[in-house]
């Protein structure tokens, strides 16, 4: 922690900032959480923004004339620039609010196999049409399109996943064709911490006319993100872990592309001219933002971009490598441990997931719970890529601002321990 | 709060007798607006003498449901455009936009917008404000769409 | 407010909760918050619950083996039981959390035009089919039906409103036929103030055996609600518009329903197995619930229902009927006010829409915000409504548990005052 | 936190040397069940002989993958099962049901679950519960699915 310090990075700090981490599990166990690919703790500042818009300018946006209306509309507008400028967006109107990012996945997906033949071309996909996705996909990555394929007779493939934990591209030229319509795929694996070469792939789909849409749940909370220059036309990711409140995510999209497309959900707020017999649409973001939004949850989302800012993504980025790094290094010295996912280095970032052999992961999180270390065990919502590599689950550290090096160090004690524990069953 | 900065005496004037009411035929181009937020509608028709941006607006003929301030500034906007080059009407456009979304932190020009200015109270209130402009969007729209016609 | 106090509803006490209701709008004007029909305001009981949540059990839910993520899970899923009770859901399993009530009807309207052949006859709408909806819905309880119609090839028909501002039900008959798959009806209109005739409507529906999906948007914040015995099949509602925070609706189904319908949005934690190739899916609520759920809303939402729980919705109804009957008798005094809506009586509830002869809402709307009286103008979601009755949009002032005679008053006052401002230009 | 309510002796002797193990022929019905959340599965097989309540258990035989107490869970629970009829399983079955669901408030009685008492620790872990109660779910639904084939 010192050696933090004197980076100018103030982990004490910052900890301060998150009243749970005070929290003791019981009497003699202090909280070492360390599931923040999962959910992310808040500090006061984004619950403060909430309570203060809550207890002061609280109402309906955009259906009301008042002056309170007026109020909240402002701050919620005002929340989707914040957001937009911390993604470097550059419109706040291409920013669409959904309740997380499977939902905001699962609008694109919608939206492109809704079939009117007045959407264009390149924005409806049919039978003979392909979608590309890769088996390291979170399942909110892969069953929407599975879905999709399902619902309009299009073909699902997929980039395969390399022994070294990465995309194996080999035969990308085979599998990215005239056919591909969208391709699907991560930032960064939330079990492999492996970073996908996204610039590239999107220059790939592009070339051949393909719609490249992202999911930036484990990048965006992480490092700096600029979405003007990433080459991609889509991307999602969720409010709750990036400091931010549950139940709201973002969408982000092309204006054009968002300007063309039919709408997903329908109801209040999203329409032009309603009558009994048809209903004309509102042009976006408001086309995709059906019935009273998550207002509140919105004003947090931007209170946790304006924390991230204030720290720094850059800061924030190499805070987190330097946890990824100590890590890696410490569980890979205990016997029996694999850590799965590449070495640290540039192309990897914070999901430290591991394998004991002989012990399933329920049973290494049971122990390490027991000590405060809050690990995430089973499959995180990645089944394929487990089965990939033989394996029914892992357990998964992963960090935040607020992550100590003390709590990794705690986290391969634990692992020690863990060993220990059940060593003294195997006579 | 001060309501006579938004309801002037020439609002009401304008929203009683609204000036060139009435769809009028010829036209080049008519085009619909609406604000889904409270249902104000306009049906908008503009014809053009001459070509680009000297061409000069023969006439423009509406139709306005809505509030005193949509009527009103549909009514202003009219009176002020006929007659007017493309050319001319450019600045105008600009500089009630502008001074519309400046919160009230900016007064309008009268030689630039003339009657227009009775209505930049609205830009006080942020929901008044598409009231205002909506009747100039449908102005803009119709212009593009006499290029688009023009082009074919 | 007095004669409320006797009556043994304290109405004072109520507001000393709210602590928006202290603002002032500016210097010289308090809050009259009359539009707690589009969103309602919170109580501190409501904020702390989510607070405390935040600062000492927040974790990921259902995912997590360890022990905040458990106490996360005990929160998320006590306040399903909590909020299920509150209806008379006959189990918390029959609640489906979503971000508001119109991802609740659009929940219902994707899940039935799925088209898999493995869905029962009944849960599969396809063309020929009819759905049945009225002329007063929401557009949340309109548009997602020809929504689905035009996916589906279904026609979308619908109960028209009689002169009276009741469903005119005389061709009843004629309108619900065998043909007919689904019947979606509000209970209580949000503009009109009309009950439907739930009870009679539903019967009919499953003569012909058709689902009955119910709008129960403006009912359950209002009234006592007893879902099992309204013979309905689905119910959505929203947690804003019921003390509760924005980002959370509910859906409540049929177990019997859910268990056979196919999932609508997809991802993690609403799968039972995932391969690349193929996907099966979790048993309901878990399966119509993907990706990172509302927690902390839900924790809020249950809190509003302990707290309107012990408030009585019985005293709650009563205290809003007694503040609707006082709003209809006073505007009726008033020259050109026309109620929009039934009068006073066992067959409507609190939302007072009226128009004022030669003003436009908005200009209405406007006047009575500079006195603080906020109200809402339009066509409040329901456009083919007002253009039933020749209206471009009306003004509606609605109540809920802190709203005061006095505030009553204060419309009524404002709205003479309105006539008076617009009668100086109509020299 | 006390590990060794969870973790027995007896426990770890079934995971590593788990009873009737391995799927066998002849089998009356066949499920596959999963608990989502950790990726566990169990293949289970029922045998039957007889007809009805007095139908005795032939055969269980089992594939198991998952954690400690999932697998001591299918281990125990065949051990228990085999040779009774499912009038005599019905009270274990429930009995044990019940004790996982009282949050460790009940201790389970070895007269009627035998061994599986040594897995009621986990009845204080909710998130263990499911891992316990899978294979008794697969049995049930494996029993009902014979029921269903019967009818035919
Ligand atoms: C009757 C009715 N139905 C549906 C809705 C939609 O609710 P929400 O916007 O919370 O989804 C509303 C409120 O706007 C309503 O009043
Ligand atoms: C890589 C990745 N994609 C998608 C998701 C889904 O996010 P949410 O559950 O917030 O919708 C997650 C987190 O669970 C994730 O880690």
């Amino acid at each position: 922690m010192d050696e933090q310090t004197t980076r100018g990075y103030d982990v004490e700090a910052v900890r301060a900032d998150f009243p749970i981490l005070q929290r003791r599990l019981d009497e003699d166990t202090p909280l070492i959480y360390l599931d923040s690919g999962a959910t992310s703790q808040r500090p006061r500042q984004v619950i403060d923004a909430e309570v203060d818009f809550l207890t002061r300018d609280n109402a309906a946006v955009k259906r009301g004339a008042h002056r309170l209306a007026e109020a909240a509309t402002d701050a919620y507008e005002g929340a989707r620039e914040t957001i937009a400028r911390f993604i470097g967006a550059p419109s706040a109107e291409e920013l669409v609010f959904t309740k997380n990012a499977t939902e905001a996945l699962n609008l694109v997906a919608y939206s492109l196999g809704q079939g009117e033949a007045s959407t264009p071309e390149h924005l409806r996909v049919g039978p003979g049409d392909e979608i590309l996705v890769t088996e390291m996909e979170h399942h909110a990555n892969l069953v929407p399109w599975q879905e999709l394929a399902r619902r309009t007779g299009a073909t699902l493939r997929w980039i395969p996943l390399a022994d070294d934990f990465t995309l194996d591209l080999t035969d990308l030229d085979s599998l990215l064709t005239e056919r591909t319509k969208v391709l699907a795929v991560s930032h960064q694996s939330n079990v492999l911490g492996t970073l996908t070469p996204i610039r590239r792939l999107a220059e790939a789909a592009h070339a051949v006319g393909a719609l490249v849409v992202l999911d930036a749940c484990q990048s965006v909370p992480h490092m700096p993100i600029d979405l003007a220059t990433l080459g991609v036309d889509f991307a999602a990711f969720s409010g709750h872990k990036m400091l931010g409140p549950t139940g709201i995510g973002v969408l982000w999209g092309r204006a054009e592309l968002l300007a063309a497309m039919p709408p997903f959900l329908t109801g209040g707020s999203m329409i032009e001219v309603v009558t009994m017999e048809g209903t004309t649409f509102a042009e976006p973001p408001a086309r995709f933002e059906a019935g009273t939004p998550m207002v509140s949850q919105a004003v947090g989302l931007a209170a946790a971009c304006d924390y991230l800012g204030a720290l720094g993504m850059e800061n924030v980025a190499a805070h987190e490598r330097a946890l990824t790094t100590r890590a890696i290094e410490g569980l890979r010295e205990l016997p029996g441990v694999r850590v799965i996912g590449p070495d640290a280095g540039p192309d990897r970032a914070g999901a430290v997931a591991f394998d004991l052999a002989g012990r399933h992961p329920h049973d290494v999180g049971q122990v390490l719970d027991s000590r405060g270390v809050e690990v995430r065990v089973g499959h995180h919502c990645a089944w394929p890529l487990h089965r990939r590599y033989g394996l029914h689950g892992t357990t998964r550290a992963s960090f935040s601002v607020y992550t100590t090096e003390a709590e990794v160090d705690a986290l391969v004690e634990g692992m020690g321990a863990v060993i220990d524990f059940f060593a003294r069953f195997d006579r | 709060m001060d309501l006579t900065s938004l309801y002037t005496d020439i609002v009401f004037e304008h929203d009683k007798r609204p000036l060139h009411a009435g769809l009028r035929e010829p036209f080049a181009a008519e085009v619909h607006h609406v604000n889904p937020t409270c249902g104000d509608e306009i049906t908008l028709r503009l014809q053009l003498e001459g070509e680009g941006e000297q061409a000069r607006v023969a006439d423009l003929s509406y139709d306005a449901t809505g509030c005193a301030m949509s009527r009103a500034s549909a009514s202003i906007m009219a009176d002020l455009l006929i007659g007017r080059t493309v050319a001319e009407i450019e600045p105008i456009a600009a500089h009630m936009e502008q001074v519309m979304h400046a919160r009230g932190k900016e007064t309008g020009d009268e030689d630039v917008i003339g009657d227009a200015v009775a209505l930049t109270g609205a830009a006080k209130f942020p929901n008044r404000v598409k009231c205002v402009l909506m009747s100039w969007k449908a102005y803009q729209a119709a212009l593009l769409e006499t290029r688009v016609l023009g082009e074919r």
